[in-house]
């Protein structure tokens, strides 16, 4: 993929990263949820190390203690759960395979459906009806059933988890692809890039995709939710990540039964989530202006006052 | 017009029958529907009594063999549970299952649609960060938190609600409030940002020059615009619907395919597994249909 | 004073750009009354349009400021209005004829339908509406306007669009028309009677029009009275005799000088061995014949203007030849290659020495890359023609010849006037070295003095480097200045063939013949005379 | 009083088939209420086998057994009941053309059922079956008519008819009026399901139902409607003997000792919880109470395992404890509890989750080559009221979820298994304690308790047996 030489780039905007960087500043939500997701990466690199063994030491004479003790360290702010476990230092720890199953079955599901939404909107009839009734096929198999199926041949890891989720997102992409290269295909500056002699390849990792891209992203991001919670279903349902293994989903899903009387024990990891679904749409949100040129005045307009 | 959709019907069911003998084979890949039928301590004799009643004994090419005959006259097999037609058990579930889907997603388009453009129209400004923030959080939280603290607040503690269980037009209302959830914050945000771009082109400035109504300008001009990512994944929405909104049936009680089918793919009712599987693959290839059919009609450029 | 119709004062805009803020349009104050027409005329990029979608309330703010300056329609400060308010004004009182037709057409409704809205939105029962719409088409000359009003924009040629934007802006009878380059894809025909509209609108109902045009001739035609501005200022203002016989400000000198139409013809060169053999190019959209069996000879090195009818398919042979469309029948041979049956490895050879400049060029342009981007991307593509080392260098050269700057280089192209995109559009032709250059009307939006030194600089090419071109165009001057020989389509045929003196001094069709007195000439005082007689004839 | 009432189930029934009553989904609603047995056992006081159908039975010289049948009884459908009924029941169970539940208790021997007159049947085992009269409280009778495959519609003698059945919404049952016994005080009963424990609590609490006889543990809160009651199921780990280092009985009773059984109680698992000696719970017949529970010890533990080492046993190797998610509630905080437990005295423990089909892999043979050593967390259910239903599956040689093999026990169940009365009881009694305390078989857990919430207007006390037989007649309406 030369989806974009780094010269030319840095050739015509050589200060490219100080530029997005004033332009983060300018926009103090995309500023919070930056931070936030950095906080999160680092979170999600150090936790198991760091608080593993905190994370694992059950204690079940204090076993759903409440939230807000201040009186108990800071890992127990949060409360505990079932076990006596700390909630703070558990959703620390489980961050990492949130993240990796999260991220992987998200990045997965996009590369691969976008590429080929790309092929089938830009390749003839044939291999576009190939294509598109592969998408059809992998929507209507039911995503409980693939995770059964794949799971029980391949046995249930992080790894097959993140595998089973994926495919099961890449219609989505594939077919919301497909459809704007078909409307964009049709304009005039891919038809200048072609009599430029400019390759498909070219046209479409080049020209189309960045049109196609942001709604990808906004997609991309509000698949981060759907993933986690989808896993969070599967190990309820027994097939998808297994304790001791955390995660944010399968916390919720352990704090199911206690919805009513222990709020906090399925309340905190779904308040991550949604705290990273938010922060990751308010980023897409942000680099959707910030790499459009027409809209990133109101980004650019921001760091000075006007007038 | 015709050529296409006849081409569309033969390619969609060629990849239907794909879709069917994948499943076949691969479902009897998991597991043996006879240890669970039995209890625990059956013999094996008896197991073997039952697989051999069944017809689980055979070579698997002979079962499918079996299969495909009587598929084509019809016939989808039995259920290994409910010694009952497979189809008319999925059916039966299936048409819950529409009606839940067809009403909640009209209900989020029409909704997501308005608060979208809306938000797009003014970027950036109090309502766009509130209905952001709606929308985020309603498609990241979990379904079964809505589910169960909307019986609390509504059935139990205000008592204007049933709590559950199917009846009355009453019992429709908190399933499809909590379905209702997920892809509105999802497409909210999808109108959102396709309605930027669209709201930032030059013929949206030739309107404003016409003197025409923002709210056609948005509703007329831009949106039709911005529909065709915005149809693609409300399909998208309504697929995982009728591929079964697991929790709200079962929290609900509702007779829907979506818990029909978990319960049979755990038990290995191998028949109910595929007659729902092309039940429900039925309608999603004919929902695509018409999507693609409805890129032509929103966008005339697509047209060939 | 306040019985001017529309009074501008002191307006000053600027644009928010990365490298601070660029001042477009600077301080300008002029006036305009009833049943007046006033031309603004200037230098591409001098702030002429920005200044217009000032009066319309079309710039985006932010980024675009009105720093200051008052704009009054009958006494009324537009820019103090509610936006509510605004929109009542606008379509009904105010119209604008946009300078770039397709992206200012909304591409998924039928052009019918953009038209009756233009009614509608204003209280226009539909049945009126629709009645007024198919009028309008016929007004302004559209083939088979009841058919038309179903089709979509993109299935008109550039000009139709162009006329379909008039239709639209002339609607609702406004007092105030602001025409942005209304006829600059119009062949003269048909701007003959898109001027002749004009002018008898303004007769029936007093409407004052604003006339953005770099075309001296319609200046001369239809304007009362001129304002000339360069680099966002006004420099010059008065009658339009006044300032074409006797020019105060130097820029004004200059560009009444540049007026195409005064040099030498080009006596081309004996017919040699073609580059280019066209036979019998056929191409149908259903059942509409877009061309009907075009068949001629193109020589290295020579320019063939073709010339003729708008819709005539002249766009769709450019578009056949590159291969953006496929023929219905017929062969094309490049040096004896055949360019309908080329491999993909092949074609992309062939690329690199077949180059287009596409008629609308904002559309061409992709919005997200930077002017450099665009130009050095040919070299991307064909990497062996420049080292990399060298292209920054390049860029800036392309630029400055086509009249840019190499300060232009980091901006994108919704940041430039209608002519400098067209220009970054040739820049990024010639950047590959191309053999054969299709011009489709690319200097159409350029005034005349840049006009002239893009011609200029493409005779250069053309000498230096054995360029061929193909350069479609309505502009007779600039055709009887550029071109050996020019090729006359009317309805999807040829209708004539010939060198430039022989069509231009001795035409053998009646329709030459009556495209070339149709051309309109610079100096109002002819004008007026052939005005005088063409109005004697029809009467 | 009397009138209708509705009852909320975790899970439908998706056959009403009467012999597979023994399912509970579909005992819960069927057994006694709709298709009568001819024996009963009772579960509230302790009088044992009850005549239902059979209004009395004794053994005959040759071992088999006679029965009398009640007279006068008439099915929902009209006919009659009589010894050609009771026969056909027993052939249809037995059939190989059906793949009836029931006929899972008649497992190793040849029952014959021989007609001697309209209203008494020989029934004669081979080899003889001393609990006989319990193992007919099995049999669901069904008219002769029934064909040899599943019905939809069941016909019973008993007190209530299957009146109404929309499949995925609700099962009505309605009260007979020509019903042999007395009339119950429900007239009607609507079944629903809801799979969610806290709806199924919800909806008696906002009256649209009046009786869950299942809800969590956590929606257990309001002493006037919520009960919990021993339910019969009993957790353990079943440990794979073959496997080293679990071969070594040194390491099983490490396991043992290792796992603070008390602390679950009041914890993860309710106050009521009893701790397990035995894989039946404590009114079974033949349940010990010498056995005592394994101390927590993990000194013991440790030092056990050490000793194994210095044997030279391979205790390092890592068990992996196999579960199965969602099989009881806390299913997985108690298993990590365990996991914990185990790790803390020197074990290397893995935990695996799985879903039923797979869980059913390991806990039953035959096992997987090549398997590691293995600890299957399942639950057993025996509320029968006598060992043999458990025993010989999980403790003899050839029982499919044995994970040993040990003559002396295989010899003990086959005695126990034909013996009667006290020797009966005694026999059962020597099997528990050698099992537990010698043998160390497995690592017993917990008998587990049951909450139901009971709407004020009814009086109801839910038994153990109320997991599988929930007789409407036993409902009063206040
Ligand atoms: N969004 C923008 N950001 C920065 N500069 C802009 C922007 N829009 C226009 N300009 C600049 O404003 C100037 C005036 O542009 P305008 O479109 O009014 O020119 P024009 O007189 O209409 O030229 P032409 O005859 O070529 O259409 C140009 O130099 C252009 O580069
Ligand atoms: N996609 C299309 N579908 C239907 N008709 C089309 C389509 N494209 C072009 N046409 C028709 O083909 C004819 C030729 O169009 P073309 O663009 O070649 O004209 P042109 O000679 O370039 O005119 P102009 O000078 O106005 O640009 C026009 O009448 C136009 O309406
Ligand atoms: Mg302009
Ligand atoms: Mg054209």
């Amino acid at each position: 993929m030369t989806l974009q030489s780094p010269e030319t780039h840095l050739a015509d905007e050589p200060n490219f990263a100080t530029r997005m960087f004033r332009m983060l500043l300018a926009d103090k939500f995309a500023l919070c949820a930056a931070v936030f997701l950095v906080l999160i990466l680092i979170l999600a690199i150090v936790g198991p190390n760091w608080l593993g063994e905190l994370a694992t030491k059950q204690n079940l004479r204090g076993r759903n203690a409440p939230p807000f003790d201040w009186e108990r360290g800071w890992a127990w702010w949060m409360g505990a759960d079932a076990l006596g476990r700390p909630l703070l230092a558990r959703i620390i720890v489980a961050t990492q395979n949130t993240l990796m199953v999260a991220a992987g079955a998200v990045a997965l599901s996009a590369t691969v459906g976008t590429f080929l939404g790309l092929v089938a909107g830009f390749s003839s009839p044939g291999v576009n009806q190939v294509i598109m009734r592969l998408a059809d096929t992998i929507m209507s198999f039911p995503s409980l059933l693939i995770a059964v199926i794949v799971l029980y041949i391949l046995g249930s890891s992080i790894l097959n988890l993140m595998l089973v989720l994926a495919i099961t997102r890449i219609p989505v992409y594939l077919r919301t692809t497909r459809a704007e290269v078909l409307e964009i295909r049709e304009r005039m500056f891919v038809q200048a890039a072609r009599v430029m002699g400019a390759s498909s390849k070219r046209i479409l990792f080049r020209h189309i995709l960045p049109v196609v891209l942001p709604t990808l992203t906004t997609l991309a991001t509000l698949d981060f939710a759907y993933v986690m919670l989808a896993e969070s279903a599967l190990s309820f349902l027994g097939i998808g990540i297994q304790p001791p293994e955390i995660t944010w989903g399968l916390m919720i899903s352990q704090g199911r039964q206690y919805l009513t009387n222990a709020w906090w024990l399925s309340f905190w990891p779904g308040l991550a989530i949604i705290l990273t679904t938010m922060s990751l749409n308010l980023l897409s949100n942000w680099l959707r202006i910030a790499l459009d040129p027409v809209q990133r005045w109101r980004l650019e307009m921001k760091g000075r006052k006007i007038g | 017009m015709l050529k296409f959709v006849r081409k569309r019907a033969i390619a969609s069911l060629i990849s239907l029958a794909g879709l069917i003998v994948m499943v076949f084979f691969l479902s009897r890949l998991t597991g043996d529907p006879a240890a669970l039928f039995l209890p625990v301590e059956a013999s094996a004799e008896m197991k073997d009594q039952f697989r051999e009643l069944h017809g689980l004994n055979d070579p698997l090419l002979v079962q499918f063999g079996r299969y495909v005959g009587d598929v084509l006259t019809g016939d989808l097999g039995e259920s290994l549970r409910k010694a009952r037609p497979a189809l008319d058990v999925v059916l039966e579930a299936f048409v819950w299952t529409l009606w839940l889907a067809v009403i909640t997603m009209s209900l989020v388009a029409g909704a997501a649609v308005l608060v979208g453009s809306l938000a797009a129209f003014r970027a950036g400004g109090f309502f766009d960060r509130l209905s952001s923030i709606i929308s985020l959080v309603g498609a990241s939280v979990p379904d079964f938190w809505v589910a169960i603290v909307a019986i609390v607040v509504f059935s139990v503690n205000l008592a204007w609600l049933p709590t559950s269980g199917t009846g009355s037009l009453s019992h429709w209302i908190l399933p499809i409030s909590v379905l209702f959830i997920r892809p509105f914050g999802i497409i909210v945000q999808v109108v959102r940002g396709s309605m930027i771009s669209a709201l930032s082109s030059a013929y949206v400035k030739t309107a404003r020059a016409k003197g025409v109504k923002s709210r056609s300008i948005i509703f007329i001009h831009a949106l039709r615009n911005a529909m065709l990512p915005v149809i693609t994944v409300i399909g998208d929405q309504a697929a995982s619907l009728l591929n079964g909104a697991v929790i709200v049936e079962t929290i609900f009680g509702f007779p829907g395919v979506g818990k029909l089918m978990i319960d049979s793919i755990l038990q290995r009712d191998f028949n109910v597994v595929l007659a729902a599987i092309l039940v429900t693959a039925l309608a999603i290839f004919l929902m695509n249909l018409l999507i693609d059919l409805a890129y032509a009609l929103l966008d005339p450029r697509i047209r060939h | 004073m306040a019985d001017h119709l529309l009074e501008v004062r002191d307006l000053s805009v600027e644009f928010h750009t990365v490298a601070g803020p660029v001042q477009a349009v600077r301080r300008i104050s002029y006036y305009l009354d009833r049943g007046e027409t006033l031309a603004i005329l200037g230098e591409s990029g001098s702030g002429k349009s920005v200044s217009s979608a000032a009066i319309m309330n079309l710039i985006d703010m932010p980024p675009g400021r009105i720093s200051s300056g008052q704009i009054l329609l009958d006494g009324v400060d537009l820019l103090k209005l509610s936006p509510n308010e605004r929109r009542a004004f606008n379509g009904r009182r105010i119209a604008m004829i946009f300078q770039d037709p397709l992206s200012h057409l909304n591409p998924v409704y039928t052009v019918g339908w953009q038209i009756r809205e233009a009614l509608t939105a204003h209280g226009t029962d539909s049945v009126t509406a629709a009645a007024e719409a198919l009028r309008l088409l016929k007004r302004v000359a559209i083939p088979e306007p009841e058919r038309a009003l179903d089709k979509y924009p993109h299935e008109f040629s550039g000009g139709q669009r162009q006329r379909v934007m008039i239709a639209m802006a002339l609607a609702l009878r406004p007092d105030l028309l602001i025409a942005d380059e209304p006829t600059t894809a119009l062949d003269v025909t048909v701007q003959a009677e898109v001027l002749a509209l004009l002018k008898e609108l303004q007769t029936e109902t007093g409407m004052g029009v604003l006339i953005i045009t770099h075309d001296l001739g319609v200046v001369a035609e239809i304007a009362d009275r001129v304002v000339v501005m360069e680099k966002g200022a006004l420099v010059e203002a008065g009658t339009v005799r006044e300032v074409y016989k006797n020019p105060q400000h130097p820029y004004t000198r200059k560009l009444i000088a540049a007026a195409p139409g005064k040099g030498k013809m080009h006596e081309p060169a004996p017919r040699a061995e073609p580059v280019l053999c066209v036979r019998d190019l056929r191409k149908t959209y259903g059942s509409f014949q877009a061309l009907k069996g075009i068949s001629f000879d193109l020589m290295p090195g020579e320019t063939l203007a073709v010339v003729g009818e708008s819709g005539s398919g002249k766009s769709t042979l450019a578009r056949i030849l590159l291969r953006l469309d496929e023929p219905d029948s017929g062969t094309a041979h490049w040096k004896g290659r055949d360019l309908f049956s080329l491999s993909p490895a092949e074609l992309y050879k062939l690329r690199r020495d077949l180059q287009m400049v596409f008629q609308d060029p904002t559309q061409s342009l992709n919005p997200r890359m930077t002017v450099y981007q665009l130009i050095s991307e040919a070299w991307i593509i064909h990497p062996d023609i420049l080292p990399k080392a060298k292209w920054r260098e390049r860029v800036a050269e392309l630029l400055v010849q086509v009249g840019l700057g190499p300060e232009h280089m980091g901006r994108y192209p919704h940041q430039f006037s209608g002519g400098q995109r067209q220009r970054i559009a040739i820049a990024r032709a010639l950047a590959l070295q191309p053999q054969l250059i299709i011009c489709d009307e690319a200097v159409s939006a350029l005034d005349v003095s840049v006009q002239a030194q893009v011609i200029a600089l493409l005779d250069k090419l053309r000498k230096e480097m054995g360029i061929t071109f193909i350069f479609i165009a309505h502009d007779l001057p600039v055709v009887r200045d550029f071109a050996d020989h020019v090729m006359v389509m009317q309805s999807g045929s040829i209708v004539e063939f010939g060198t430039v003196r022989q069509v231009f001094e001795t035409p053998r069709e009646s329709y030459t013949r009556a495209l070339l007195s149709a051309g309109l000439d610079p100096d109002p005082d002819i004008q007026a005379v052939s005005r005088a007689s063409r109005l004697q004839r029809t009467h | 009083g009397s009138g209708p009432i509705k009852i909320v189930l975790p899970e439908e029934a998706d056959l009403l088939e009467p012999c597979m009553a023994t399912r509970s989904n579909i005992g819960r609603i069927i057994m006694q209420n709709v298709s009568e047995t001819l024996t009963e056992l009772d579960v509230r006081g302790d009088k044992g086998v009850m005549p239902r159908l059979a209004e009395k039975w004794e053994q005959n010289e040759d071992g088999s057994w006679r029965f009398h049948l009640r007279q006068g009884v008439k099915f929902s459908d009209g006919s009659g009941f009589d010894a050609k009924d009771v026969k056909h029941s027993f052939e249809r169970i037995m059939s190989d053309k059906i793949s009836c539940e029931a006929r899972r208790y008649f497992g190793g021997m040849t029952v014959t059922p021989q007609v001697v007159d309209d209203y008494t049947i020989d029934l004669k085992a081979e080899p003889l079956q001393p609990i006989l009269p319990l193992l007919m409280s099995l049999v669901t009778i069904v008219p002769e008519e029934t064909p040899f495959e599943f019905v939809r519609e069941p016909v019973g003698t008993g007190p209530y008819k299957l009146t109404d059945w929309t499949p995925g919404q609700q099962i009505v049952l309605t009260g007979r009026d020509d019903y042999w016994g007395e009339k119950p005080e429900v007239t009607e009963a609507t079944y629903l399901f809801r799979a969610d424990p806290s709806v199924r609590a919800a909806m008696v609490q906002t009256g649209e139902a009046d009786l869950s006889p299942s809800i969590s543990q956590l929606e257990a809160t309001n002493p006037a409607t919520d009960f919990s009651y021993l339910d019969s199921e009993t957790v353990y780990l079943r440990i794979d003997h073959n496997i080293e280092p679990l071969s070594d009985v040194r390491v099983r009773r490490a396991l043992n000792l290792a796992i603070d059984r008390e602390a679950f109680l009041g914890t993860l698992l309710p106050e009521g919880a009893l701790l397990a000696t035995a894989i039946v719970p404590p009114p079974t017949l033949g349940w010990n109470p010498d056995v005592k529970v394994h101390p927590f010890d993990p000194e013991g533990a440790k030092k056990l395992l050490e000793e194994a080492k210095a044997d030279g046993v391979k205790v390092d190797t890592p068990i992996t404890i196999i579960a199965r998610s969602a099989n009881f509630p806390n299913v997985t905080e108690i298993m990590e509890a365990i996991q914990a437990q185990l790790q803390d005295v020197g074990f290397q423990v893995e935990l695996k989750f799985v879903e039923v089909a797979e869980h059913e892999q390991y806990y039953s043979k035959p096992f997987k080559e090549g398997r590691g050593p293995q600890l299957v967390a399942a639950m057993h259910d025996n509320s029968k009221g006598d060992p043999s239903f458990s025993m010989f599956f999980k403790y003899a040689s050839e029982g499919t979820q044995s994970g040993f093999s040990d003559p002396k026990v295989d010899d003990l169940i086959t005695r126990a298994s034909a013996a009667v009365g006290d020797e009966r009881a005694n026999l059962w009694k020597e099997v528990i304690a050698y099992v537990h305390d010698e043998v160390v078989a497995d690592v017993l857990l917990f008998h587990m308790v049951g909450f139901s919430r009971v709407s004020e207007r009814l009086d109801f006390k839910p038994t153990m047996a109320t997991n599988s037989t929930l007789q409407l007649s036993e409902i009063k309406i206040k």
